[in-house]
């Protein structure tokens, strides 16, 4: 009955959503503010990749509330999850492969994490994909070797830290310039490292707070015990 | 008539996906399999964000990547979804953890079962009646039945 | 000007810094949430009583109006981002006790910051992405908050309301999509702009009523707050307090800056109009049954919100004066509702004989009640006469039905609230336990502020008659964002 | 400040004393002299033969004044209304609170809610404006919903019945000002009579149904008077007197506002029931004569002294619409008039009632009998009220009724005339069994010891009972009220003088008839005594029935099954129909609420989503 009901509906939503689509513009999209960014972003904000100067510059504020958002879900998380009994025992550790795998892939997804975020104004990626593969570095280690967990005071002190700095990169703007969020530090040579003001500064940071983020609701997850005895 | 071209098959896929998670999220009796299509009909959507801001043959939107001067797509969207999928991320995050707890508590991640024992504990943590029997509203009908016509001899109210 | 972002930036701050900082002393973290709202409402209460208090539009970052985020300021949006600290405070969790948990602790402020911060950011901003943001921000952490009790029955009742609400986020995204494909722009000034030549087609009104579902799931909107019942009954009263009075609400406004920017004179009321009488048929009705008291006044808030969203589904200034009397009266009174539901939880029966161990918390609620159900010269009574004459002004056949369907409904509310009342002052051998002093002190101090505003009912009246006739001023919200709009707007048109 | 500020800041006052010093031992007395400084707080503002008087509070809320002014007709009202707050208080400050307390219950919460109601009832007469007019009435009803529920058990019970009654009516009220706003873009009283001409019929039958209906609540009309009944009767003594004196006549003082002074009874003939040969005002004159009929058959059944006054405050209150209803000089007058001496009549009723109540402990009729002996000037008061309440000479209520009889003949309305009679013809069968079955007969043994009710309830019952004898004696003192009233109101004014009225087509004079009366029982006492006045005194038990002496403890008094003949043939009539609808209705809404119960109780609620997904979408497209 419910799943004659739910077909039934669903295949009203696709018929009404496609009546819907097919009068908005394929493939032509107005642009407005579209257009508006991609004329001025250059000389605007001074980052070679576009998407993220509307990221971090003239949507930094949603920037910021999805960051808060992944804060959130990690400390709710962590509220819901709640404490590991030490008692607890540990899962049992993984084999060698796994475990020399892990011990091999930490450096590199170490430095593929920081290039990915550092070059975020430059080429495709930036603080919540280089934060992720941050995260995964230290996870897969987590995952190796479960008894060895994350330190959880340095995970939350990053975190915290991390998240202050892009606010405080955010206020320094406003009281110097009057603005929140305003890009200091002038904009620097098109496509350069140092360019782009303080956009590489707030990568970085969303990074190290994605990552420890990440790493922290993944520990807190892994941390719970399988089975209530 | 829609015209039958690469965007439009793209915008049918979109929906499709959105579809196919609507429709998940009603049939399904577990909660993982509900969230697994909640994750299916955000990228349908995810899908149909960046579409709104597809133009065709345009490059991506980052200055020295294409050749000079060819028109780029909307950046906007893109940030947009990529907000999007963060926020996703996050509020999976949380009701994976959520689910553990709900799975330690019950042993089970069926709706029905869940609601039942639901129902029955707030209903025993509240002191009333559990769902189901022929309850009344909480303290009777406010205007008092009247009672059945008097016998010979009795007051009547 | 530009510093109304703080509100909203120094909660999020504090949140982010409060797990290290209870690391360091507890005692500082504890005090730090308070602290920050504190510093958030006085600069908003500044904001209010600044002389020149027309409203103004801050671009954040620096951006021109339709490429960057803006704030839009007015009266309207201030006077809800002030109830956002004032009614975070009045919910905050003040108990000593819990000393020995103090990450859960930390967690949990972290948390109310979030909502705090979220919430404000969602009165003030003029984005329609930015929008979304806050909300869902204000959504994750809601459901942190709602599983505060950690019993199963709290959990289950989180997932389900998780999901629920991440759906109807995916349907209001899909209205964002829509929208954005039509229009290319998030702007909602832009938008109102654009709105007369491009939005009002099925497509555009398809992107208002999906986001309306969306929205209205927080915003406990039929028929998608199925959810209430469930939360109200297993989360911490203070947290169901906070979600019934002051989240709804927020989530109302985000719909009427929708109503009014962008979709005024358009079906798009009508649509409100039919499912606000739904709904408070639905809640109404449901809370007639109620048997416990968490999900009576929850269900009741249903109702109410049924009410808010007919009010502000009546067009122009009346229509916003009248649904921002009903929502404000109900945020107060239902904070001090949830805050005497605190330690009455449990069953109606169970409270017989309050009034013996508690003459004070039973006298409030029968003040509240009274002046929910709207008895002069209390303020409801103002609020209901207001979304009764301007439905009655409208006069057609379904702003009609919503007339009867309010004062119907009305009639079963008085019932049930004073069948409770009369529960509360009949003799019983054991009467339950008095509400916490804090509770009744909280509740008290609405009372306090239900009487002066009887007294003093005509001035703010009259203020609020200001603040909606500024709302409702659509042209008025463009030319601030954009000073030059009418011009451009005739670009975009013959373009 | 004017003559009414001074009056409501007493009542006011009153209140505050009450509030404040209700648990004081002194109370009563105290709150007696306050009700007494009302009362001449209330004579002080002249408004029954002078000019009307405003009062200097304006208070603006959203452009809409809300403004308070005594009239001669709010000045009835309010004297009808005070009285019976000092009569109640005093027949309450004495032995009977102390009984009360003795119960283990509040004095204090009596004392507010005596002075609540005074209050709020001396506000609505006064009401200015529509605003007004519902602030003072859902005044009113709280402050009733909260002297009928603090005697607790089942009389809150009948209160919580009695608030759902009246917020329903309040809000049809409601719902008709908000139409009305609408309409006359004011809540003013001018703007919508002269808006009143333009409105169409359709319009006006609305704003009629929904105030009338919402007034006829508290009025108690059929097929709105079910509360009544156990609400008045089970309140604590005097609150039941007062309730039932004055508390249901506010819903008559708003129908006269507003059907009379508003919409005026030409306009009433006019606007016809669509489809039939009926206008408004046969409807109400049809309603008022069910009203009478009804609930006065009912009160023959009842088997408790307070619920058989408690029906006929009801059935009273018919006679009192239709002689508004038929609109003539005398009519309107006998109908305002039958406010005041119903509201004498029943006080001192109840008051005896519960003064034997008080010495026995109960008014259940099957329980009592022969009490004469022990209570006697309880007997007088009670034979005094019955009198009255049937409307037989020389008490007041035949002259009020006599009026109503009479403007029906003289209109042309016999059917309604022959309504009314089967009702006073109820009213003196019940009458008497009410009397028969507390003082006559025989005396039960638990009530050998029984003495008279003590001075301070008796006192008050005395003077009502006098007042009765005058008022029914020189009716023209109250007919130049009530003709004050007609000429301030604009209708026409009734001929008067103060042994009644002129007519000519037939005049009353009370002086001579009751000189006649009197002259009889002369005529008889002379006889008796002119013969030797030979009587022996018998003791009731001095006798014999079947050929067995007669003891105490046996009973032969006739109290159980009373008027079996006649209930057997009306018996089948009593079908309880209102009832039956009463509970239908809340059944429907009993099963609506199960059915919005359900909705929240789904274990899919994401469908629900769904649905309203494609619902809003199907809408939009």
């Amino acid at each position: 009955m419910r799943n004659v009901a739910a077909i039934l509906f669903t295949g009203g939503l696709g018929f009404l959503l496609l009546v819907i689509a097919s009068q908005l513009g394929f493939g032509e999209p107005p642009m407005r503010v579209g257009q508006g960014i991609l004329d001025v972003a250059a000389t605007e904000v001074g980052a070679a990749n576009i998407v993220t100067s509307v990221l971090l510059a003239y949507r930094g504020l949603d920037t910021l509330g999805e960051l808060s958002i992944l804060f959130a879900a990690a400390t709710a998380a962590g509220l819901v999850l709640g404490q590991r009994r030490a008692s607890a025992a540990p899962d049992p550790e993984a084999g060698f492969i796994l475990r020399a795998g892990a011990d091999l892939l930490f450096p590199l997804l170490l430095v593929v994490g920081f290039y990915i975020i550092l070059h975020g104004h430059l080429t495709p990626g930036g603080g919540f994909q280089g934060g992720v593969i941050l995260a995964a570095a230290f996870f897969i280690g987590v995952l190796a070797r479960p008894a060895e967990s994350l330190d959880h005071t340095a995970i939350v002190v990053i975190e915290g830290l991390a998240g202050a700095a892009f606010i405080g990169i955010g206020l320094w703007a406003l009281l110097a310039d009057g603005e929140f969020l305003k890009p200091m530090l002038g904009t620097g040579t098109l496509g350069t490292l140092v360019s782009a003001g303080t956009l590489p500064l707030l990568s970085l940071a969303i990074g190290l707070k994605v990552g420890s983020e990440l790493a922290g609701l993944m520990t807190s997850l892994s941390g719970t015990e399988a089975r209530e005895p | 008539m829609i015209e039958l071209d690469f965007v439009t098959i793209l915008y049918c896929g979109a929906i499709g996906l959105l579809l196919i998670g609507a429709a998940g999220l009603v049939m399904c009796n577990n909660l993982f399999r509900m969230l697994l299509a909640l994750v299916i009909a955000e990228a349908g959507v995810n899908l149909l964000l960046i579409l709104a801001g597809y133009r065709g043959g345009a490059t991506a939107p980052i200055l020295g990547f294409g050749p000079a001067g060819a028109p780029m797509v909307d950046p906007v969207p893109q940030v947009l979804v990529l907000t999007a999928i963060v926020i996703g991320v996050g509020v999976q995050a949380l009701a994976v953890a959520v689910m553990v707890r709900v799975y330690r508590a019950y042993g089970t991640l069926d709706v029905r079962e869940l609601k039942t024992r639901f129902e029955f504990e707030v209903a025993a943590e509240q002191g009333i009646e559990p769902p189901g029997s022929t309850e009344g509203p909480a303290g009777g009908r406010p205007l008092s039945p009247v009672p059945p016509r008097p016998q010979h001899g009795e007051a009547r109210p | 000007m530009s510093n109304v972002i703080l509100p909203v930036v120094l909660p999020l701050l504090a949140a982010f810094l409060m797990q290290p900082l209870a690391r360091l002393s507890a005692g500082v973290a504890r005090l730090a949430g308070p602290l920050v709202l504190l510093a958030g409402l006085v600069l908003l209460l500044q904001l209010w009583f600044a002389p020149q208090s027309a409203p103004f539009t801050v671009a954040l970052g620096g951006f021109a109006p339709p490429l960057g985020i803006v704030f839009h300021v007015d009266q309207l949006a201030l006077l809800f981002a002030m109830a956002v600290p004032l009614f975070t405070l009045f919910f905050w969790d003040w108990s000593a006790s819990g000393g020995d948990d103090t990450q859960g602790r930390a967690r949990q402020d972290a948390l109310m910051l979030l909502l705090a911060a979220s919430a404000t950011g969602l009165a003030l901003s003029g984005d329609l992405f930015n929008i979304y943001v806050f909300y869902e921000l204000m959504a994750v952490a809601s459901f942190g908050l709602v599983s505060l009790r950690g019993t199963g029955p709290a959990q289950i009742a989180t997932v389900r309301y998780l999901l629920l609400s991440a759906f109807g986020s995916v349907l209001a995204l899909t209205g964002i999509a829509i929208l954005y494909a039509q229009t290319g722009t998030l702007n909602l000034a832009q938008l109102g702009q654009l709105a007369p030549a491009t939005l009002q087609g099925p497509a555009g009104l398809a992107a208002f009523a999906l986001m309306l579902v969306g929205f209205g799931v927080k915003a406990e909107l039929f028929p998608v707050n199925t959810w209430v019942p469930e939360v109200y009954a297993t989360a911490p009263a203070r947290i169901a307090g906070l979600l019934a009075g002051l989240i709804s609400k927020l989530a109302v406004l985000v719909v009427v800056r929708l109503l009014v920017v962008v979709y005024q004179d358009t079906g798009a009321a009508q649509l409100m109009l039919v499912l606000g009488t739904l709904t408070i048929l639905f809640g109404e009705f449901a809370a007639w049954r109620a048997r416990d008291f968490p999900r009576m006044i929850g269900f009741s808030s249903i109702g109410q919100l049924g009410i808010v969203f007919i009010a502000f589904s009546i067009p122009g200034p009346w229509g916003l004066l009248a649904g921002l009397a009903v929502a404000l009266h109900h945020l107060l009174i239902k904070s001090a509702l949830f805050s005497l539901a605190n330690r009455w939880s449990g069953s109606l029966e169970r409270l017989a004989g309050g009034a013996r161990s508690a003459p004070v918390a039973a006298g409030l609620f029968v003040l509240l009640a009274l002046s929910l159900i709207g008895v002069p010269p209390l303020p409801g009574f103002w609020t209901k006469i207001l979304v009764l004459a301007g439905l009655a002004q409208e006069g057609s056949g379904l702003h009609l039905t919503a007339l009867g369907a309010i004062l119907l409904v009305t009639a079963i509310e008085a019932n049930y609230l004073f069948r409770f009342a009369t529960t509360l002052y009949r003799k019983s051998d054991s009467p339950p336990a008095a509400p916490g002093r804090r509770d009744v002190g909280a509740a008290a101090l609405i009372g306090v502020v239900i009487v002066v505003l009887t007294l003093q009912i005509d001035p703010v009246g009259d203020k609020l008659r200001d603040v909606a006739r500024e709302a409702a001023d659509r042209d008025g919200y463009i030319s601030t964002v954009y000073p030059s709009a009418q011009a451009r707007a005739g670009r975009e048109v013959s373009g | 400040m004017t003559s009414l500020d001074t009056l409501f800041l007493v009542s006011a006052a009153t209140l505050l004393v009450a509030l404040l010093a209700g648990r004081h031992r002194l109370a009563g007395p105290v709150l007696v002299l306050l009700y007494l400084a009302q009362f001449w707080a209330l004579i002080n503002t002249g408004t029954l033969y002078g000019d009307p008087v405003d009062s200097s509070w304006v208070i603006t809320v959203l452009d809409q004044p809300m403004n308070w002014r005594y009239d001669a007709l709010s000045w009835l009202f309010a004297m009808v209304t005070i009285g019976a707050g000092v009569l109640a208080s005093l027949y309450g400050a004495g032995a009977w609170m102390e009984k009360y307390l003795a119960t283990g219950r509040s004095g204090h919460a009596f004392h507010v809610a005596l002075a609540a109601n005074v209050f709020s009832m001396v506000l609505l007469v006064g009401a200015a404006d529509f605003l007004t007019l519902f602030l003072g009435w859902e005044l009113v009803s709280w402050a009733s919903f909260l002297l009928m529920a603090i005697a607790g058990g089942i009389a809150a019970k009948a209160a919580m019945r009695y608030l759902t009654y009246a917020f329903s009516g309040a809000m049809a009220i409601l719902g008709a000002m908000a139409l009305i706003y609408a309409e006359v873009g004011s809540l003013e009283y001018q703007p919508f009579i002269e808006a009143i001409p333009t409105l169409g019929n359709g319009q006006l039958w609305a704003l009629l149904l929904m105030l009338g209906g919402g007034f006829a609540v508290k009025m108690g009309l059929i097929p709105f008077h079910l509360w009544q009944v156990q609400a008045y009767a089970e309140t604590p003594g005097p609150g039941s007197a007062f309730l039932g004196a004055i508390s249901a006549r506010m819903g008559l003082y708003a129908l006269i506002i507003v059907l009379i002074g508003m919409v005026g009874i030409a306009r009433l003939v006019q606007l016809e029931i669509p489809y039939t040969f009926l206008s408004s005002r046969e409807l109400l004159a049809w309603i008022a004569a069910f009203t009478i009929i009804f609930p006065t058959y009912t009160a023959l059944q009842q088997h408790d002294a307070r619920y058989l006054l408690a029906w006929h405050g009801v059935g009273q209150g018919g006679y009192m619409l239709l002689g508004i209803a038929v609109g003539n000089a005398v009519g309107t007058a006998g109908g305002l008039l039958h406010i005041f001496n119903h509201a004498i009549t029943q006080a001192a009723l109840l008051m005896a009632v519960f003064a034997v109540m008080y010495r026995t402990g109960t008014t259940d009729l099957n329980k009592l009998g022969g009490l004469v002996t022990r209570m006697p000037l309880s007997f007088l008061v009670l034979l005094f009220g019955i009198i009255s309440l049937a409307g037989i000479p020389p008490m007041a209520g035949f002259v009020s009724k006599w009026m109503v009889y009479r403007s029906l003949l003289t209109e042309g309305m016999p059917l309604l005339f022959v309504a009314s009679v089967i009702g006073t013809l109820g009213t003196i069968l019940s009458v008497y069994k009410l009397i028969h079955n507390m003082f006559l007969g025989q005396l039960r043994v638990e009530h050998e010891d029984v003495r008279e009710a003590p001075l301070s309830m008796l006192v008050p019952m005395l003077v009502l009972a006098v007042l009765m004898f005058v008022m029914g004696f020189m009716p023209g003192l109250s007919i130049s009220w009530v003709a004050a009233i007609q000429a301030q109101m604009g209708l026409p004014v009734v001929d008067y003088h103060l042994g009644g009225i002129n007519d000519p087509r037939g005049a009353l004079d009370m002086i001579w008839i009751v000189g006649v009366l009197m002259a009889g029982f002369g005529v008889g006492a002379l006889v008796f005594f002119g013969l030797g006045g030979r009587s022996k005194r018998v003791h009731q038990l001095d006798n014999y029935a079947g050929g067995h002496f007669l003891y105490a403890e046996n009973r032969y008094h006739y109290t159980d099954n009373f008027y079996a003949g006649l209930m057997h043939l009306v018996g089948s009539w009593y079908r309880g129909s209102f009832a039956w609808l009463e509970r239908a209705l809340v059944s429907c809404v009993d099963f609506m609420a199960y059915g919005a119960n359900g909705l929240y109780r789904f274990v899919q609620p994401m469908l629900f989503v769904l649905v309203a997904a494609v619902a809003v979408a199907a809408w939009a497209v």
